[in-house]
């Protein structure tokens, strides 16, 4: 067995794993808050992306100037989502939540689309262009950082929920307006905050998708769709969870190109979303009841 | 109140429908100092950033046209929709310009394969001339037989990989790996590529990658133990600067062949892939390095033209080879035009682009023929490597 | 084997808490057996227990004599066992009529697929559900009701659908939880009235009931449940005088009638 | 006595039978507004959508339970059909009784596979279910033709009539949706869509009468997979070219959310969407360039106007007016209406099957 091939299967999945996982645990936030699923979360990726890539390309400012000033613009994008969906106080369950925010999704990359005139935009490295080599095998250093941004933002939130006095009431609310009453908090506040959250975690992890490859206003879409499996793979709603969900599927995607058809790599993604669901909806770490009774 | 909203809104889509309906009933078909040419391509969508640049190509040769007295002094009325890379969509456009719009000619179809196949039927059943510019060979073949009035003026994949068996003899290499994408781009050059190697005695080693794949590196990794010469990607999407990068960071310094389809000839993106793209061999039209050409060319000036009025255009932008094919595309069916003294009758046109001899557009010289529907041929292909800086001819 | 409902060693804990432990009674057709409790004495769970809606550790629950299978809610229809709800379960968005016709929902045979077709056979059957549903709500003077939709009815008669509803079974047994909750006082007679209604037509009825005035003036039989066990049972004149319950409920002291009838 | 049960029993059920009417009337008098082939192609579209839609009706609007996977059936029908008839040389007959087949087993799979999960994770897992269906049409090069789709479908014919006219290709799907909407409300009337309605309202009542969700559910999304089954055949022989695009993920959120938004588990609905859905995409191909944005922002303001959907909407303004008019006189006021309505479990309150709203709870 080649263990090159091995090595770099694992890297390149731990590589968009890492991904994967931080637009995973914005699904969780949002779900925990809500109930609902937020389809603009792939949006926020592609948002922080290509807004940092485009600041630094077209306008020359600094990487990092550009990675936070593309963090701040998505966080503004998450607040507007929220006024979108529930500002009008006409949308009360989940589902109709859900549905609505497909309908902003489509209005956020329908303007991204214009304003980026459909190019694609490139961002470089914080940690600059070289790669690292590991055992026959390489990966990027953005790789490293991105891993180390995951692992970080999952620790955060965890500590955020079992620690602070609105991250207790984020958790325990998971869509319950009642619940929420009895906290003395209002629905929209905890929901403003979980899309805030959310929204950065979005653009951090656009940021660091977009020095692996380019951005484009189509990157968030398909991206999302996949945080989702991976969120779902490690349940709904759990940090780390999601971050273990995030990097198995991403392993399993290298998995599938290194050594299947590499033609079907992108369907495991979503395979592995119906087999959870089906043998295990909670996934692997969850505890929400995902099954009727 | 919302009750009135609902009735409302109810009654105007009924009523934008109908009118839709009974608005166009073929009512501006035949206005005697216009021709009606129909466009689609996809400026949304996937295919998005292509769609923008074959628009352009084509606005500009309608612009230059018109702006040159029209044809026999009949200004074109061009007729864009956006079909958004979905094929059904593209079906209805199609009848609506047809059937409601009055268009004549269709040129350009939706920018993706897909899309021109799904038009064909639909502009042959109704006796129209179509000249697509996508790239699957289906589309126009067999041209006498199956599909007299419809031609396109992109290369057949088996041109194109004609040329890359020719170049790769001539520097004795025998093993490729080729990475196509899972789109109908990529997946036309596999069939061709997989069809015409093994004749040549040359071994392809392939690995396909989706369009939206963030890392390209296994696949690399496990294509370099079958230890190729050389590394061929086919895309047009953003995934090949992927492949450029995780190329160089998987192999290292090592010398290796890296190449790319004529679909990624961008300054763009050869820029964004930074340092990887650096000694990137593309095979491609003669545009991009249409300075570089000996003058004698007959293409030459013809390039030089369309480059400097595209970037005057479109504020500096270079175009690239899908612009070109969309103004040549637009171009063959106005020399068709002058040839009909402006008769858009379809076998009338067809039996035109047949007899225009060499028509030499921006991306080739094009020799219609009863049987040839592409017209490009394998001397109309370049080879060419990014230097780093800009696309030069490789000897 | 009597006819009726049989309860025998049910036991049902909720992690480490015992929620019910080996509670045997009986409710007799053409009866009203009643369960009173203070809260938190798995009243509700019982139900739940009888109805499927929960699965019991151990113990069986028989209707006429056949056991039926525990934590299976949807078979209890099949077996003439009905309930209620103490929180008001209608199906909202339906007519009276055709709330009250889904109790009839077990009794009719056609299949699904029939239904597309709605051959003379699915024609007739459903003929014959809406005939008897309209005149279980002529008996219960809800024929004006019929047509609209149960969410737009008062309380109090959306309460009286959702036991029509049962009544459209054709039960052998039923199970009413907390059927006075939430209430007005001037509805307790006509509620009464319907309950002994029920068990004279011979249903065995199992009265789940906070309102003392209410089972004290129906039930033939009142089981006390108090933390998961039978405290004791006996007529409602034996069950008031008990010590236990009083202390049970109130702690020690004299019972207050306004304590009783709440 | 006889005469007054009779009117009243009527009421409901003719109000039903007004909604199938409208259906079927408009299916016959839009081509007759506009008899031009563009127009009569843009009918077989619309109609194309209402047998899509009638079948989305069945498991999103009367079981309440949103699928992500009816483009995915949708495609699979297309090219069930397509390759039977290219591949398999099947008469498109054949081909059009293949399809639903092979779609409804399909779904009955996923279904018995997806069925006991709670709503949201139902839709994801249709959600999944499409996908792979919609990436598989792509992968599958030697069978379906790949992304370039399949070529060479022949036009509809029975015996030897060759469906190529506009005008009978309209009528062959026009007749096959208003039977799809017979059928539909057939469904409707009778106990299985009464069941189906009661599981969406409240589930433990349902189960206590004794109504099995699983297999009833089943049936729903099965038989929602037969519609998407014909109306992939009908499109196949329609466009006579297939490819994934048009099955994509976005197909399905726009017929999910045009459902929605024209108003789920009315008879109305899936007439009203279809409209609305071949309105906007006519509508906006003038826009080309905007049309996305145009797409969201009309879905954003249609959710947020009539979370009900817009027949719902007329549906509980209607309802509200009878019942005062009703009720005028009567002791028991709207204050007690209301706390009724608080109290059941619905968040619609106010007297709309509204599924829709109960999907989440």
């Amino acid at each position: 067995m080649d263990t090159g091939l091995l090595i770099q299967v694992i890297l390149s999945g731990l590589s968009v794993g890492a991904i994967y996982a931080l637009v995973a645990v914005g699904f969780g936030v949002i779900f925990n808050a809500t109930g609902a699923i937020n389809f603009v979360q792939g949006e926020y990726v592609m948002v922080g992306g290509l807004s940092a890539a485009m600041l630094y390309e077209a306008w020359d400012v600094p990487v990092l100037v550009a990675i936070v000033a593309a963090v701040a613009l998505t966080v503004l994008l998450g607040v507007l989502t929220e006024f979108g969906l529930l500002g009008f106080g006409r949308l009360r369950t989940p589902a109709s939540i859900t549905i609505a925010t497909i309908a902003i999704a489509v209005i956020i990359k329908g303007a991204a689309m214009l304003i980026s005139d459909r190019d694609t935009y490139a961002l470089p490295s914080v940690l600059g262009a070289g790669s690292l080599q590991v055992w026959g095998a390489s990966t990027s250093r953005q790789t490293v950082l991105n891993l180390l941004l995951a692992v970080v933002a999952v620790v955060a939130l965890a500590l955020f929920f079992q620690r602070t006095k609105l991250g207790t009431t984020l958790r325990a609310a998971a869509g319950d307006s009642e619940t929420l009453q009895t906290f003395g908090v209002s629905y929209r506040t905890t929901a403003r905050w979980a899309f805030v959250i959310a929204a950065a975690l979005g653009a951090v992890a656009g940021a660091g998708l977009a020095p692996l490859t380019v951005m484009s206003f189509d990157s968030g879409t398909l991206l999302g769709l996949k945080g989702f499996a991976a969120a779902m793979l490690g349940g709904l709603g759990n940090p780390r969870g999601a971050l273990a969900g995030g990097l198995m599927l991403g392993i399993a995607e290298a998995v599938m190109s290194g050594y299947g058809a590499a033609a079907y790599a992108d369907v495991v993604a979503f395979v592995v979303l119906l087999a959870i669901l089906t043998l295990r909806p909670t996934g692997m770490f969850g505890t929400a009841q995902a099954v009727r009774t | 109140m919302r009750k009135k909203i609902s009735t409302l809104l109810t009654c105007s889509v009924l009523l934008a429908l109908s009118a839709c309906g009974l608005g166009s009933s073929g009512s501006d078909t035949d206005s005697d100092d216009t021709i009606k040419i129909g466009t689609l391509f996809s400026v949304s969508g996937a295919g998005a950033n292509l769609g923008d640049k074959m628009r352009k190509g084509a606005e500009l040769a309608v612009k230059q046209v018109n702006a040159d007295g029209g044809i026999d002094g009949k200004k074109i009325d061009w007729v864009f929709y956006d079909p958004a890379g979905d094929t059904s969509t593209a079906v209805q456009q199609t009848n609506r310009m047809l059937d409601s719009d009055g268009v004549e000619l269709i040129v350009g179809g939706g920018g993706s394969s897909g899309i021109a196949l799904a038009m064909d039927p639909i502009t042959s059943g109704r006796g129209v001339a179509f000249i697509a510019t996508e790239g699957a060979r289906q589309i126009v073949e067999p041209a006498a037989e199956a599909h007299p009035l419809t031609f396109k003026t992109t290369f057949n994949d088996t041109v194109m990989v004609e040329r890359l068996i020719a170049f790769w003899k001539a520097h004795d290499i025998t093993r490729v790996a080729f990475m196509p994408d899972t789109s109908s781009f990529g997946q036309s050059a596999q069939e061709e590529l997989e069809r015409l190697a093994p004749e040549a005695g040359i071994k392809v080693f392939t690995a396909a990658f989706d369009p939206a794949a963030n890392d390209l590196t296994p696949q690399v990794k496990r294509l370099a133990g079958n230890d190729p010469q050389a590394y061929l990607a086919w895309t047009i999407t953003p995934a090949g600067v992927t492949f450029l990068k995780n190329l160089r960071s998987v192999l290292g310094d090592s010398d290796v062949m890296v190449m790319h389809g004529f679909g990624f000839v961008d300054d763009r993106y050869m820029q964004q892939a930074g340092a990887a793209s650096t000694g990137t061999i593309l095979v491609s039209p003669k545009l991009p390095v249409w300075d570089r050409i000996d003058a004698s060319d007959p293409q030459q000036p013809v390039m030089e033209d369309f480059a400097t009025a595209y970037a005057e255009e479109y504020g500096g932008e270079q175009p690239n080879v899908y612009a070109g094919q969309a103004y040549d595309a637009m171009m063959v069916a106005v020399a068709a035009l002058r040839a009909t003294g402006g008769d858009t009758d379809g076998e009338k046109i067809a039996d035109a682009v047949e007899a225009l001899g060499t028509h030499v557009g921006v991306t080739g010289a094009f020799k219609f023929t009863a049987d040839d529907h592409s017209g490009l041929t394998v001397d109309d292909v370049a080879v060419i490597q990014w230097d780093g800086s800009r696309f030069v001819p490789v000897e | 084997m009597s006819a009726g409902l049989q309860i025998s060693g049910v036991s049902k804990a909720y992690g480490g808490l015992q929620v019910l432990r080996d509670v045997t009674l009986r409710a007799p057709a053409g009866s009203i057996t009643a369960v009173i409790g203070p809260n938190g004495a798995g009243k509700s769970t019982l139900a739940n227990v009888i109805s499927g809606f929960v699965t019991q550790d151990a113990g069986t629950v028989v209707v006429n004599g056949a056991t039926l299978p525990p934590g299976r809610a949807m078979t209890r229809a099949a077996r003439r066992l009905g309930r209620t709800f103490q929180n008001l379960e209608v199906f909202t968005g339906m007519t009276v009529l055709q709330n009250v016709a889904m109790g009839a929902y077990s009794r009719q045979r056609g299949g699904h697929l029939a239904d597309l077709v709605r051959g003379p056979r699915s024609r007739r059957d459903e003929r014959e559900v809406h005939e008897a549903a309209r005149a279980l709500l002529d008996r219960f003077g809800l024929e004006g009701r019929a047509d609209s939709l149960v969410e737009s009815l008062p309380f109090g008669e959306a309460k009286l659908v959702e036991m029509v509803r049962v009544l459209a079974m054709e039960p052998e047994v039923v199970v009413l939880d907390e059927p006075a909750a939430g209430l007005p006082p001037a509805s307790a007679l006509p509620l009464a009235q319907t309950i002994a209604g029920m068990a004279a037509d011979g249903i065995g009825v199992l009265l789940i009931e906070h309102n003392m005035k209410l089972v004290m003036s129906i039930s033939e039989h009142v089981v006390v449940l108090d933390q998961g066990q039978v405290l004791t049972e006996g007529t409602p004149t034996q069950v008031q005088q008990d010590a236990r319950v009083i202390e049970a409920y109130l702690g020690p002291g004299p019972m207050t009638t306004e304590e009783l009838t709440r | 006595m006889r005469g007054r049960r009779g009117a009243s029993d009527g009421t409901r059920r003719r109000r039903t039978a007004w909604e199938l009417w409208v259906t079927i009337g408009l299916l016959v008098v839009l081509p007759l507004l506009a008899a031009t082939d563009y127009s009569l192609h843009i009918w077989t579209r619309m109609a194309i959508f209402l047998i899509l839609l009638t079948g989305l009706n069945l498991i999103q609007g009367v079981a309440g339970m949103t699928s992500l996977a009816q483009a995915g059936f949708f495609g699979l029908g297309a090219y069930a059909a397509g390759i039977s008839a290219v591949r398999y040389d099947l008469p498109p007959l054949v081909a059009l009784v293949v399809a639903p087949v092979v779609v409804t087993l399909v779904a009955l799979l996923v279904g018995v596979l997806s069925m006991r999960l709670k709503e949201i994770y139902f839709t994801m897992a249709t959600l999944g279910a499409g996908f792979v269906l919609f990436l598989l049409f792509g992968r599958m090069v030697e069978l379906t033709g790949g992304p370039n789709g399949l070529v060479g479908i022949p036009p509809f014919s029975i015996g030897g009539l060759e469906f190529t006219e506009p005008i009978m290709r309209y009528a062959l799907v026009a007749v096959l949706a208003a039977l799809g909407a017979v059928v539909a409300h057939n469904l409707l009337v009778s106990r299985t869509g009464r069941a189906l309605r009661a599981y969406g309202a409240s589930e433990p009542a349902a189960l206590a009468v004794g109504a099995s969700p699983f297999r009833l559910r089943l049936l729903a999304f099965g038989l929602s997979g037969f519609y998407a089954g014909v109306a992939g055949a009908l499109e196949a022989f329609d466009s006579r070219f297939i490819s994934p695009s048009t099955f994509d993920f976005m197909t399905a959120v726009l017929l999910v959310v045009a459902l929605v938004v024209s108003g789920a588990g009315r008879m109305v609905g899936p007439i009203l969407g279809a409209l609305l859905l071949t309105g906007i995409e006519v509508f906006a191909a003038d826009y080309a360039d905007y049309e996305p944005l145009i797409m969201g922002v009309i879905f954003l303001v249609a959710v947020q106007l009539f979370p009900r959907g817009v027949a719902g909407e007329l549906a509980v303004r209607w309802e509200e007016r009878r019942e005062r008019a009703q009720r005028t006189g009567e002791a028991a006021g709207p204050a007690e209406t209301a706390e009724t309505a608080r109290t059941t479990r619905t968040t619609g309150t106010d007297g709309a099957p509204a599924m829709i709203e109960e999907v989440g709870r």
